[in-house]
């Protein structure tokens, strides 16, 4: 299978997509879109200009655009829509946690918003306190998104065309860190389905569940334990709604020994949902007590010193798996 | 030339015009009735003193076109023939509601007659209504969306945020302000500056969007009905957004937050108010929609009043019927709250 | 010691604050702020009349309006706003959780940001899908605010003063359905510390931990079981941030048995939190799985029935409290 | 009559706008080679191009306002008379900035000069400068505030929202729009609608509010202080709310992302800049509102070339040492990450 790397993936599943569907339409800001501010940028401009109908920018106006994009879902078409940085989801608040979020429920079945939201969340190096956040606890707290963390260049591809034919509104959480990574993706169109979890390494000692960038950064720290003879698991949600937690469990009892990571800050993440659950069903396979690498409580400060401090860096996430191991 | 004359506005409109707005307003009188009996819980909105601004608005629609409303959207579905039977069995958070009892009073939808999604939250569907309109934009439809808002949504950033890009967008959409804030406790006040809202009147706000924008009448039903239909007209053609404020006098009887109803509609109020309480006399002599259009269809020869009385009986017996039918409906079973979250 | 309802030792609190600081000022729409629709609404209009200078009312602008009290906080006067439904806080996202949370730690603690948010949160009864929000667990995820979840009358007046002598932003939910709630409120001006956990009821088989509303109804239940010979302890933490988590452990520790019962939805909620932080801090102490008593994950419905059904109800922790005691 | 010879701009105001124009552009071209020489990551925005507003504007307010900003924050501060030093050691992340490294580029804060709250959001300190205006009305202190926002800004629904309520309270605020946009890349285009504004001229939308609102040349500094004097003056008479909007021209180094100097800023260039790049003299030329400050003084005879060369000079010294002190000094101790969440 041939290599890409994940903004190379990225791109290719975004021109498919395009190429497939009239319905899909990208708001989103075509010079710093899709890519951020990565050097990458320049290809997402090509595919722009390869679509200019249906590529668009909207003014500064976040809330106003992503409600447009959820009300052309209800009426017919698949828009993605691009907050660039998920600190800017803040603004559009509103719209997709008490609109999009409930459209289909409160409307007794009636109304479908196949609506995609794309964010770059997480510490992406000097965002600072207002341009670093990863919502994606806050939005696993509103029922009615689905949302999707990729971490490799074949899952943005895959998961990116599912997001783009899911019936329901989701959150599309992407990390420009990622996209510099290089990874094997399949010739031929491939979806990768919702809820399922991905293996993305195997081991007998300690299972790593993990998302996003932070899968991995836990392969990382994986390859280098193995050889003290910790032998990690890592294991990828892919999704968190839906949630494969039947493949977790199945590490789970595997290992008996559990470290999540995640980005988004401690109280009531990712990790936390993830270690309630786990704690819960795993309370008779428990070896030790489950550990949560994250980011830590505070606002995310600018100098990269104490940016990186606060975030799950490898060190701190070797030390947890170390520890669980003991 | 009396508009009456108008051959746009022909005796079946009027009178089919005249059964909805009585339709409306027995709806809401039975409601309150059926909040007051503690038939449901919550907080809710009636329609009563805008019949004449929905009623005909509405009529100018296309079947397919897209409709976004708010917290008052009562009168808007009956306007556009929705079953009063399933609105109540909605309200009342029975099987039979539109949405299945999930959405109540607030958020009544039926995307059969273009309502996809009611929103109870101020400002809510400014932007929805864009996007539909985009939709229908690119999709070639010919549909063009409406979004019907009151005057305290424009107080909202969604509200100028939207009609910035409707209008660099061209979109197809009609914002369409009911402004019940005149002479009552309620927000903007049309022409002057009220507590909550700087600017004035409403319509520069669209304005300076370079959205056309009018103000209208919204207790005179033709005046509803000549600028609604232009407008629409002119949104079919491509020629981008439009906005209209329509004035309406807030009904007395929603100044608390819990509504009474002062007295029953009839045809003979609209000629004898003293069966309406002194302090809401003068509201159904003066500013009553309904019972000026009555009074308006009687006077040009149109229908007589004992034909409209014979319409407001069977208004007043199919809302009877339709609040026996939702008190019949079951309650949805407690295991359909877990379906529906996702398509 | 005199009895209060709980919305009188509310009213009371505010009365006494706006009398006692001339900084206070409050931010709310007059008809139906404070007290929401409570049927004692009327009282709050009297508190608004005798301050007419200092209780203002906005346009329905959440996102200027709650701006403006932050800018005000920081500019030395000391403003509560008032969001009235927890739900319209998302109008103002941007504001609370990308300004205010950060002013004090982006500007490397040179400006001091002391608001109070005021909001109602929860199932208040036919609030529907966008009325009945519980954004507790997504500001929790937001470090910078403090935030306060009073559940009794005394509580809720000394935790308001306490809310409104803070320097940092803090975030004050509380639920229509306590207001009736009835207790014993000192004479006396008696502020609560932020951070000290209250023992609302001694037991010795099961700890409940329960914040706001959600410690009556344990209470309710817990008398109940007593009955059954099931001794709950209910402990409410009372302030999630700061957060008196000794307390909380030294039950856990009693008990070794633990049922956490909050509002919020599940995934990331508040419960999934305090699961997590237990079950890492209490892995040796536990004798059965943690279970959470919380809203289900759908959008909240408007029928009573359905309403019901995914709330954190009686039966439920009733359930959830037997099968911990087991 | 010569604007220079008004009695309200002496000598001493010319020299040390000037002396603070210059400042602030050595500081942005030193800047940018800190960052191509990997000093510090992540993205950033200068003011060059815009020194001829922030510098008279912010002349004319008293010590004790106070003065919300955005991204584009280091001409203001350096307008206000912060440290250069301290600027940017707060940029690059250490513990002699500002915010002891903690927020960097977008937000530098200087409490003591009124800067309490820098935000990185697109209209995130719109409704802060309408709070600040608040408290000081309140407080009767007398003091107002200004919201320097960029032309963007006004795109964000907290823009109009915040409009309405300092219009409706009569707020001592000045709402300052630089306009960078004009014959850019850039978005607003002042006199005509862009692709991402349809309200035109910017003006028009406070205007809406009942905002008195006017535009003025940001390039002409004399202009500025004129304008913005009267403005302040009127809004410490207590009548409310003023918006000025300015114009300059986007200086196209900035036209990628990640900025470039195509030639250091020197008094000579005033009046031959062929030094700088084909592409970029134009600009130089025509639109740096530096160079015609420059000239404008010398040819009105405030002062000589060989004058301003010398301040130029030392002007460049200054930012010398601060780079120098900045890179000196030590990065944050980790556990400081830790400090300064609560008050
Ligand atoms: C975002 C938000 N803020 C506040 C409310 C509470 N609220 C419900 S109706 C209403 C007044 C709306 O006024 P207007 O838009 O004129 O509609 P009207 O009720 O007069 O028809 C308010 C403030 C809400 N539902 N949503
Ligand atoms: C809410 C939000 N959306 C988007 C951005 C990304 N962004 C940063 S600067 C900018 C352009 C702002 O334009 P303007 O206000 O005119 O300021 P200028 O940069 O031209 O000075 C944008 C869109 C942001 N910081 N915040
Ligand atoms: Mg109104
Ligand atoms: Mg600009």
């Amino acid at each position: 299978m041939r290599e890409l790397a994940y903004y190379e993936a990225k791109l290719e599943g975004l021109r498919e997509i395009l190429a497939a569907d009239e319905r899909v339409h990208f708001i989103t800001e075509i010079a710093t879109g899709f890519l951020g501010l990565s050097p990458h940028r320049v290809h997402f401009r090509q595919i722009a200009s390869s679509f200019p109908d249906r590529v668009i920018a909207p003014p500064i106006s976040e809330l106003a655009f992503c409600g447009v994009a959820i009300g052309a879902a209800m009426a017919g078409l698949r828009p993605i829509v691009d907050l660039i940085t998920a600190s800017f989801a803040f603004e559009a608040w509103p719209q997709i946690v008490n609109e999009a979020a409930n459209a289909f429920y409160m409307s007794g079945g009636q109304t479908r918003a196949p609506v995609v939201f794309h964010l770059l969340h997480g510490l992406r190096g000097a965002g600072a306190a207002q341009h670093s956040h990863s919502p994606q606890a806050m939005l696993w707290n509103c029922p009615g998104l689905k949302i999707v963390l990729p971490s490799s260049p074949r899952d943005v591809k895959g998961l990116l065309k599912t997001a783009a034919a899911s019936d329901s509104p989701t959150v599309f959480i992407d990390h420009v860190l990622l996209f510099e990574y290089r990874g094997s993706v399949p010739e031929n169109d491939e979806a990768i389905p919702f809820g399922q979890a991905e293996i993305k390494r195997s081991g007998a000692d300690v299972t790593v569940v993990a998302t996003s960038l932070m899968v991995q950064r836990s392969l990382a720290v994986a390859e280098r334990l193995a050889k003290d003879g910790i032998q990690v698991e890592v294991v990828d949600p892919r999704t968190i709604v839906p949630l494969d937690f039947d493949t977790i469990m199945g590490s789970v009892e595997k290992t008996g020994r559990v470290v999540v990571v995640d980005e988004c800050h401690q109280s009531c993440g990712v990790a936390a949902e993830l270690v309630a659950r786990i704690a819960e069903a795993g309370f008779d396979k428990l070896k030790a007590p489950i550990r949560r690498v994250v980011t830590l409580d505070v606002p995310i400060p600018f100098s990269p010193r104490l940016e990186e401090f606060v975030s799950p860096s490898e060190a701190r996430i070797a030390e947890a798996i170390r520890a669980a191991a003991r | 030339m009396d508009p009456i004359d108008q051959a746009h506005q022909s005796r079946e409109w009027l009178i089919e015009s005249c059964r909805r707005m009585l339709l409306i307003r027995h709806f809401e009188e039975t409601l309150i009735g059926l909040q007051n009996q503690g038939h449901f819980a919550g907080h809710y909105h009636v329609y009563i003193g805008q019949e004449a601004t929905g009623v005909p608005a509405l009529s100018c629609l296309a079947p397919d076109d897209h409709i976004f409303t708010t917290h008052r959207n009562h009168g808007h579905l009956l306007a556009r023939g929705a079953e009063p039977g399933r609105m109540y069995a909605e309200i009342l958070g029975r099987r039979d509601g539109y949405n299945k009892g999930k959405g109540g009073t607030f958020h009544i939808a039926a995307s059969h007659l273009g309502f996809h999604h009611t929103s109870g939250i101020v400002g809510g569907i400014i932007p929805l209504a864009a996007g539909a309109a985009y939709a229908a934009k690119a999709r070639k439809t010919g549909q063009i969306a409406v979004c019907l808002i009151g005057d305290g949504a424009l107080e909202e950033g969604a509200a100028p945020e939207s009609f910035n890009i409707a209008s660099l967008w061209k979109l197809p959409v009609l914002y369409l302000c009911e402004n019940n804030g005149k002479y009552g406790a309620g927000r903007a006040l049309g022409a002057a500056q009220s507590f909550s809202m700087a600017a004035y009147p409403l319509t520069d706000l669209p304005k300076v969007y370079k959205i056309p924008a009018q103000q209208v009448d919204g207790t005179d039903a033709l005046a509803v009905y000549r600028v609604v239909s232009e407008v629409v007209g002119k949104i079919r053609q491509g020629q981008g957004p439009q906005f209209i404020e329509t004035h309406t006098v807030r009904w007395p009887g929603s100044e608390s937050n819990w509504p009474v109803v002062p007295v029953v509609t009839s045809v003979d109020l609209a000629w004898d108010a003293s069966a309406a309480p002194e302090k809401f006399r003068d509201w159904y002599r003066a500013s009553d929609p309904v019972l000026a259009f009555i009074r308006k269809i009687v006077e040009a020869g149109a229908a007589t009043r004992a034909q409209l009385a014979e319409i407001d009986a069977q208004a007043v017996d199919l809302i009877d019927r339709a609040a026996k039918f939702a008190l019949a409906s079951p309650f949805p079973e407690p295991q359909e709250a877990l379906t529906d979250v996702f398509a």
